[in-house]
């Protein structure tokens, strides 16, 4: 199936996929978005010689007679005169279009088919919870002192079938990351879930997708596909509580975050920061981003963020905390050390 | 033929009427070996340690009365025939208005009255007329302290040992105060407050160490029972209630009686990363002491936060009974009652120890309990295992406890869902039965059971961590039962295991029950009433209307004089009280964590007070 | 009684009636008399001739959509280049909101209705709407709400939580402020607007047309205003039930929209969505009724096959029911459902199909003359079938998983609502402007206009088809840079502008034309239906006498000479019903003068619905106003004069 | 009734006047840091020596009948577990603040006060731990519950369980000591 929707990306659609956007429904990197890709080009087929009929059709009409020098007015007896050739066009037409969108149809349904049946037994259980405006990602395991927190960022092993459970803190968002699967929503009262087969390792980008609010923009999410390995690695320093700080001035930002506003919202495991209505920081200088894909995380930026959130993400639930420059300085000092 | 008749009808008067010319001497004084019922003594439960009424001592110098946890007093100058004549002996003001649980002690001449909030202490001269002040300590707790207290600063009682009254202040610190002078002996600080905890138990004194628990379910704080000792105040162990194996004190004696609570650092390995450290399991209620095992029996509180979506896992060791080594603190045995407890169902009731018939006629040492979640348990309490657990009030939450593995059946379609509200949950978070202890007859071999019937309507969401702060992510909203009684005293065979009586109550029963060797049973009502019910058959025998609510424990002692006397705390407050106590505007049905909505006549019925009353028969 | 009768039998000689005896200057100047509207501005507010009300219609839907394409244009500039900073995140999401809302209740809608509205009752061959005062009605309260919706923008609390407003972003918690409430209430004074029209129309419709203009002879045009009228008159119930329940949960606190005590969030989709999809349909047929009789008009020969287009035109109107729910695909309703929905959304293309093949067909048969108006036809076909098959692409469940809340989508419904709605309506604005004007628009300027609109939308839209694919989610203030992104959106922004000058150019042509256009005669483009009848613009009663029809196309069957029927009152309103399905002559009716009243009810109305807003109480207050208003409207004029039946 | 009624028509008369003010505007970032220490408050009405009751804080104004702040004032009493003493306005381990009692007044800047220095009573200090905004947001939605605020800047209800009447239906309670009644 993948291998067929990988061929046929170079066809006339590859330019789509070729610029290799990672926030691509074109991608095909998961089960779900090659079938898409497949489905979208049988579609794309079919209603290409649809149209191409429609316009030879209109074209022919409108060259047809024009030229035809009759006088300028309406044939009073004639004006309602078909011929026999164009009752059978209509027919045959007819026949055409139910046809391909018979076919089209079941060409969906099996799609479809294919896409709920593909993941039925799961190695992987994550339950994503939607909040305005950041994703609070839980790792679900039986074990339930083996469970990870975070946010804003998910690592998938490649080639595993991971079961999603998608839940609302507030109003409705979509999760969609275009690569791998399609949308599923988050709504609130409600319990939904989507499967993701991830075929091929890699960075990609996902963001809500269901207007949610002011900041619904800056509502972003990283997905790292790794090998089965990496991701146990990584999986494993997730786990770890955060290391303590070290140098003095690591000491003054931890002081500072867990005695401060930070820790009324971020939680930092192994620390009496113990927040639970923002994302889970414990290792947020192991991410890629901050602010749910507002910025690249680097120093510079870290600064920038949390100096002034609201310059970067308007109407964002965290505050722009007055602050002396020191304490800034020892802030991100100890926050670079939540690896 | 006409003759015979006549005959029996004349045995039938003569024995009538010499029973009741008996009575009026009052010869007929019913002991604890006497059968009042027909049942077979074998079949039923005995005092763990048998007093007659000459053991009597006539003193009360715990909250419980004895190790035993019975509150049973073998004073038998009350019974049903002469009760009705109880007057007032005399009163004593405390002049708080804050919950009055804690009961007044006795040790010979001297009342010892442990008042709400700040917790004074009076030491009151029985041998006087009117029980004068002899002395008076003021421990003087921080203010503070009250903005943690998740149910009204109450206090749940001193206890009496060795010419030493030990008892616990709201901000954390257990004193000893020499029970002569008044003057304090030692004072050690055993909780923070800063993070959320308190200081509501009864101490419990044994083998020369004070027993101490924290409250603060509600916030987030890590519970633990912890034994400082009696002589100096200084720690002499702490046992946590979650968190690795050697805070817990489990070691190679660990012997839970079923596999579900058996493994190494359940503690940690039943919660998710880090959260046991704010799990909640505190120990704020009783505890019992077998000098026989050299064991401590309590319950774990509640699992916090009560949105149970946040801590996904058994979370040992909340909500269940341990038994404790008291020398070295190490866990004998545990039972988690309510696993991955989703109601705010604490555990931390009473432990009754009796002698329970066993099928071969012998006796097993057992351990009873009106439980939380609504089961009446009896163990084997040298191992923990479950004899019986039956269901003592209505519940519709739970489907049962299998005997075999232990496990209680939860019923999926009342278990909290984020986002959405379940209704009609039965018990509520009080449970059937909240920290008011029952008391237990020997003599007639019942549990005398003061609880609750409320259910609720539940809705959780995600609950945020800030020490200090609230950790509950529920809204509640409670109401009454089936029956629409709040209240039902209960009257339970533990061997029958079966109800012998009820009484419906329409306020919520907050005040423990006392059971007298004379055959007579008192409890208190939040409107004030306090009454004095047939021990058999529950008829009401007399009942008097005190100044505020009662929730506190009422005490029955022999005077200097020689009488039997009982005494009673009157003073609405507490979870239940609160209403009242706290201001609460009753437009708000989930006020007071949804007690308001269950008690919003409350106001119209009581008003705060805080008053001891002692009543006994006219000289 | 009996002299009731008597009456009836033989109607008194003394009222002047039309017919041999009375005819031309002197007919008209007496009709002119009783058809006509009092002078001054009372006079204007108390018109309640549809011409005038048509008129004022379109010209408020036009300018609705002037401004909404104003903020169409500011959000291009934002998204021209990421991460740009033009407007701030809260006002993007005003802006979007206003833009989706303006279009969708205050342009599209109601624009169409204002055509139908003028050109039905002229179609069919009448003088005046069925309940020509509730059509007034209808107007004043669409006006009120475009008002409220815009003053509003004005004063800076606009609606931000887009066209379609999902609870619980709209609810009590998180729609903050009396944002939402303005939209709800701003849908409400809509709704009731196009309902009051399409209730009139249908009767008009159903009830006067011209003796013998049977179904089977009824215009397509008219075809197309039925069954739409009737698609309003079942589904915008819904969405006014479900604005009214968000209303009550932010004002009074219910708990319809709040899962947490047994509502759900859902409801609010199932209801809206009941309501909006057919709401395409209600502005995508009439345009089709343009294309139709533009097609017959300019191909110069009637429509082949007019049953299967009559056909394919109410089984699109029912169709259109049973599709709401390929909105909700990524809500996670059950799969097996999706199937069902995918099969119907994707059947309704038929109807359409047979109807572009009637239309291509007809030209193939006819001798087409291009002139602007079959330009945007063609432009149509061209534009309009793209949209329509991406519509069957997004049908499809796996495709629409990907595609749904994506650029793609918006460039499929810019697709299916310009090219399938505007474009035809720029085409009928200048085949009828005519008969709204008396004179003929600019041929040149026309063309230059249809060229720079045509190939600007596709320039415009179509990238927005590749934004989509490389995931650009709908709705976003901007966008970061390296995502390919780029060029999409600046070719998309530059298509925008120059589809701005393309409308600013149509509307100065419309202004200029109007002022100094070339005279029309009657019939301008030899037109075949009714309204070609009579002049250009219309006398106030629209015929002196009322034709009777002998074939669907009138004016070509007997072009020398259009039979009429004689016999109706000339001194008092009065208009001719005939039987609903073969127009056979009924009776003859009285209808309505004009009024201010209507007028005052409708301000009545609408303070009670503003105040509404603010206080539940508003309701119990304003309802004695409004009901006073009405009583004086609707207060009987003498005794009812018994007609006869004609027979 | 009537009470509503008038409420309702002076709403409506006013409607073009109050939308001009700052009833809606979004302040995401609050006054600049040099401001942000609230003044001299005291909730006391007694002040020797005809001393000046201590003039409402100016700062108060662009929070008050704010909706913005005051969702968002709402979503921190629920975050910053106020709700979990104060329940939805009805008290439990604090008192209720949907009554007419003020303990510690009922005017935005002692309310301000109140949560940055705390109370003795158990009331914690939140200077520190909370933005100065945030405590203002706080400030305004509390005077909500009570029915201090605009009934069309307050939101009638959360997606939660229903606990409180409506906050746009809410009567008015007079606060009790007429100097910090003073708005």
């Amino acid at each position: 199936m993948t291998r067929l929707a990988h061929r046929l990306i170079a066809l006339p659609l590859g330019f789509l996929s070729a610029c290799a956007g990672n926030q691509n429904a074109m991608g095909g990197q998961g089960l779900e978005s090659a079938n898409f890709i497949v489905l979208f080009l049988v579609f794309l087929a079919v209603c290409a010689v649809m149209y191409l009929l429609v316009l030879a059709g209109l074209g022919i009409a409108l060259r047809r007679r024009r030229d035809a020098g009759q006088a300028n007015s309406v044939d009073e007896d004639r004006h309602e005169e078909t011929s026999a050739r164009t009752k059978v066009a209509l027919i045959v037409w007819t026949g055409l279009v139910t046809v391909g969108l018979t076919i089209l149809t079941v060409a969906s349904f099996f799609s479809d088919r294919s896409n709920a049946s593909s993941t039925r037994r799961s190695g992987l259980a994550l339950t994503i919870t939607g909040n305005q405006w950041w994703w609070n990602v839980q790792y679900d395991t039986s074990d339930p002192s083996a469970s990870v927190r975070t946010a804003n960022e998910i690592h998938l092993p490649v080639n595993v079938p991971v079961h999603v459970t998608l839940k609302s803190n507030d109003v409705i968002h979509s999760f969609w990351v275009p690569n791998l699967a399609g949308k599923q929503d988050l709504i609130p009262g409600r319990q939904t879930d989507i499967e993701l087969l991830p075929r091929r390792t890699g960075v990609f980008h996902g963001q809500c997708a269901e207007f949610c609010g002011v900041q619904h923009t800056r509502m972003a999410l990283d997905v790292i596909v790794e090998p089965l390995d990496d991701f146990r690695r990584w999986y494993a320093q997730q786990l770890a509580t955060a290391p303590a700080p070290t140098t003095r001035l690591q000491m003054a930002g931890y002081r500072y975050f867990v005695t401060r506003e930070c820790s009324s919202c971020h939680n930092v495991a192994g620390s009496p920061a113990g927040g639970q209505i923002g994302p889970d920081l414990t290792h947020v200088a192991s991410r890629r981003s901050i602010g749910a894909g507002t910025l690249p995380l680097n120093r510079g930026n870290l600064y920038g963020w949390i100096a002034d959130p609201q310059s970067h993400k308007p109407g964002s639930r965290m505050p722009t905390i007055p602050m002396e420059p020191r304490d800034l300085h020892s802030l991100v000092a100890y926050i670079e050390t939540l690896k | 033929m006409k003759r015979s008749i006549a005959t029996l009808l004349a045995i039938a008067v003569l024995i009538s009427l010499g029973a009741f010319l008996l009575r009026g001497l009052g010869i007929d004084t019913p002991k604890p070996t006497n059968e009042l019922r027909t049942a077979n003594a074998a079949h039923r439960a005995r005092a763990a340690l048998p007093r007659d009424a000459a053991a009597e001592d006539g003193n009360w110098t715990m909250p419980s009365k004895d190790y035993a946890s019975t509150r049973f007093s073998g004073l038998t100058e009350l019974t049903p025939a002469n009760v009705s004549g109880l007057n007032v002996a005399f009163t004593f003001s405390t002049g708080t208005v804050e919950g009055f649980e804690a009961p007044p002690l006795v040790v010979g001449s001297t009342m010892y009255v442990v008042a709400p909030w700040p917790n004074n202490v009076y030491a009151l001269d029985l041998a006087k007329p009117g029980a004068p002040v002899k002395w008076t300590y003021e421990p003087r707790p921080a203010a503070a302290a009250k903005g943690v207290a998740c149910c009204g600063p109450v206090n749940r009682g001193a206890v009496y040992s060795a010419g030493r009254l030990f008892l616990n202040l709201l901000d954390g610190h257990t004193v000893a105060v020499d029970a002569a002078t008044g003057k304090e002996v030692w004072r050690t600080k055993v909780a923070d407050i800063q993070k959320g905890e308190t200081l509501t138990m009864a101490p419990l004194v044994a083998e020369g160490k004070v027993l101490v628990g924290n409250s603060g379910g509600e916030m987030g704080v890590r519970g633990w029972l912890t034994a400082l000792d009696a002589g100096s105040g200084r720690l002499a162990w702490r046992g946590y209630s979650t968190g690795p194996d050697k805070d817990v004190l489990i070691g190679p004696d660990y012997r839970p009686p079923y596999a579900k609570d058996a493994g190494h650092d359940l503690g940690v390995k039943s919660w998710p990363p880090e959260r046991w450290k704010i799990g909640g399991g505190t120990v704020w209620g009783w505890i019992s002491y077998d000098p026989k095992l050299k064991l401590i029996y309590y319950g774990t509180g509640n699992p916090g936060p009560w949105n149970a979506a946040q801590r996904p896992g058994a979370n040992h060791f909340t909500a269940g009974v341990l038994a404790r080594d008291i020398g070295s603190g190490h866990v004998r045995w545990y039972y988690q009652s309510t696993p991955h407890d989703v109601f705010d169902h604490d555990d931390i009731n009473e432990n009754l120890l009796v002698e329970y018939p066993a099928p071969n006629g012998g006796r097993i040492p057992a351990l009873i309990r009106p439980s939380r979640n609504g089961f009446f348990y009896v163990h084997d309490r040298r191992t923990g295992k479950i004899l019986s657990a039956d269901p003592y009030a209505h519940i519709n939450a739970y489907t049962g406890v299998d005997l075999k593995t232990g496990a209680l059946g939860l019923v999926k379609a009342k278990e909290p869902v984020e986002g959405r509200v379940v209704r009609n949950i039965c018990p509520g978070p009080p449970g059937a039965k909240d920290w008011n202890p029952s008391a237990f007859s020997p003599v007639t071999g019942l549990v005398y059971i003061p609880h609750l019937n409320l259910c609720m309507d539940m809705g959780v969401k995600n609950a945020n961590y800030i020490p200090g702060t609230p950790f509950v992510g529920a809204d509640v909203k409670m109401y009454a039962g089936p029956g629409g009684n709040r209240g039902v005293f209960t009257a339970w065979d533990p061997v029958a295991r079966r109800k012998v009586f009820e009484i419906k109550e329409d306020l919520p029963l907050w005040s423990p029950a006392l059971a007298t060797a004379g055959g007579v049973v008192f409890y208190g009502t939040m409107d004030g009433w306090f009454k004095a019910i047939d021990a058999r058959n529950g008829k009401l025998l007399w009942r008097f209307k005190t100044g505020s609510g009662i929730i506190g424990q009422p005490i029955s002692y022999r005077g200097p004089d020689g009488r039997q006397y009982i005494a009673v705390p009157s003073g609405i407050g507490g979870w239940a009280g609160a209403v009242v106590t706290a201001d609460i505007d009753t437009r708000d049905p989930t006020a007071a964590l949804g007690f308001a909505n269950a008690t919003k006549d409350l106001p119209k019925r009581t008003t705060r007070g805080g008053m001891v009353y002692v009543f006994a028969l006219p000289k | 009684m009996s002299s009731a009768l008597e009456k009836a039998k033989a109607p008194p000689a003394d009222v002047p009636r039309d017919g041999p005896g009375l005819s031309g200057p002197v007919l008209e100047a007496r009709l002119a008399r009783t058809w006509g509207r009092p002078r001054g501005l009372i006079g204007w507010l108390s018109s309640v001739d549809h011409k005038d009300i048509g008129r004022r219609y379109i010209v408020t839907a036009l300018t609705f959509l002037a401004l909404a394409g104003a903020l169409a244009l500011i959000m291009r500039l934002q998204l021209a280049k990421p991460e740009n900073d033009l407007v701030g995140a809260a006002r993007y999401n005003e802006i979007f909101t206003m833009h989706g809302t303006t279009m969708m209740f205050l342009f599209a809608v109601p624009v169409m209705q204002g055509v139908q509205i003028y050109l039905t009752p002229l179609m069919i061959g009448t003088r005046a709407m069925a309940f020509p005062r509730l059509t007034a009605v209808s107007f004043y309260l669409y006006l009120a709400g475009g008002c409220l919706l815009w003053v509003a923008f004005i004063l800076n609390i606009a609606p931000d939580i887009g066209w379609f407003a999902y609870p619980p972003l709209s609810g009590p918690q998180y729609g903050v402020g009396k944002r939402p409430d303005i939209w709800a209430q701003m849908v409400t004074f809509t709704e009731v607007a196009s309902l009051a029209a399409a209730v009139t129309l249908i009767a008009t419709i159903l009830k006067q047309r011209a003796p013998g203009m049977s179904l089977a002879r009824m215009p397509l045009y008219v075809w197309t205003t039925l069954v739409t009228s009737l698609m309003v008159v079942f589904s915008m119930p819904a969405v006014a039930l479900a604005s009214s329940l968000l209303l009550s949960d932010r004002l009074v606190g219910t708990h319809f929209y709040n899962p947490a005590e047994g509502g759900d969030a859902l409801l609010w989709q199932h209801l809206f969505w009941f309501f909006g999809h057919p709401e395409v349909y209600i502005i995508f047929l009439p345009a089709t009724g343009f294309v139709s009789e533009i097609v017959a008009t300019f191909s110069r020969r009637s429509i082949v096959f007019y049953p299967v287009v009559v056909l394919s035109v109410v089984a699109t109107g029912i169709l259109a029911f049973g599709l709401w729910v390929h909105h909700m695909f990524a809500t996670g309703l059950p799969r097996v459902g999706y199937s069902f929905y995918t099969a119907a959304s994707i059947s309704v293309s038929i109807p359409t199909a047979l109807q572009i093949f009637c239309w291509i067909a007809t030209l193939w048969e006819g001798r087409p003359r291009l002139q602007v108006p079959l330009l945007y036809v063609i432009g149509f076909i061209i534009t309009f079938v793209i949209g329509g098959l991406t519509g069957v692409m997004i049908a499809a469940v796996p495709l629409d998983l990907q595609l749904h809340d994506t650029y793609f989508i918006v460039a499929h419904f810019h697709y299916v609502l310009i090219g399938g709605a505007v474009f035809p309506l720029l085409g009928a604005i200048t085949y009828w402007f005519p008969k709204f004007t008396g004179r003929m628009m600019s041929e040149k300027i026309g063309k230059l206009g249809f060229w720079m609109l045509f190939l600007g939308f596709q320039l415009a839209f179509f990238p927005m088809h590749v934004a989509g694919i490389y995931g650009m989610p709908r709705r976003v203030y901007t966008y970061p840079a390296g995502m390919g992104l780029e060029w999409p959106n600046l070719l998309s922004s530059l298509g925008s502008l120059v589809v701005a000058l393309a409308v600013l150019l149509f509307v100065l042509n419309m202004v200029r034309s109007a002022l100094g256009g070339r005279r029309a005669a009657a019939n301008p483009w030899d037109g075949s239906s009714l309204e070609w009848a009579t002049q250009s613009p219309p006398a106030d009663y629209n015929f002196a006498h009322i034709p009777v029809v002998e074939s669907r196309a009138p004016l070509w069957g007997s072009r020398d000479h259009l039979p009429v029927v004689h016999g109706l009152r000339v001194d008092d309103r009065e208009l001719l019903l005939t039987t609903v399905m073969d127009a056979v002559p009924d009776v003859r009716e009285p209808s309505a003068q004009p009024s201010p009243w209507p007028f005052i009810s409708s301000v009545a109305i609408s303070v009670m619905f503003i105040g509404s807003i603010l206080s539940p109480w508003a309701l119990v207050v304003g309802a004695i106003p409004a009901t006073i208003a009405m009583a004086a409207w609707f207060w009987p004029k003498g005794p009812p004069e018994l007609e006869p039946t004609i027979s | 009734m009537s009470l509503h009624c008038r409420n309702s028509l002076l709403a409506f008369a006013l409607v073009a006047l109050l939308a001009g003010c700052n009833r809606e505007e979004r302040n995401s970032r609050g006054k600049p840091l040099a401001e942000t220490a609230p003044g001299m408050v005291t909730p006391d009405t007694i002040l020797p020596g005809n001393a000046r009751p201590s003039a409402p804080d100016p700062r108060a104004a662009q929070y008050e009948n704010n909706a913005p702040s005051i969702s968002q004032g709402q979503t921190l009493f629920a975050q910053m577990n106020c709700s979990g003493c104060h329940s939805h306005g009805g008290g439990g381990m604090g008192p209720a603040l949907m009554d007419a009692k003020w303990r510690y007044g009922g005017r935005m800047d002692q309310i301000v006060a109140s949560i940055a220095e705390g109370r003795p009573n158990g009331m914690p200090a939140w200077r520190g731990k909370l933005t100065e905004q945030q405590m203002w947001q706080i400030a305004a939605y509390v005077r909500t519950l009570s029915g201090q605020e605009r009934k069309d800047a307050v939101s009638a209800r959360a997606d939660e369980m229903s606990n409180t009447p409506p906050q746009t239906q809410i009567e008015r309670e007079p606060i009790e000591s007429a100097e910090s009644g003073q708005q």
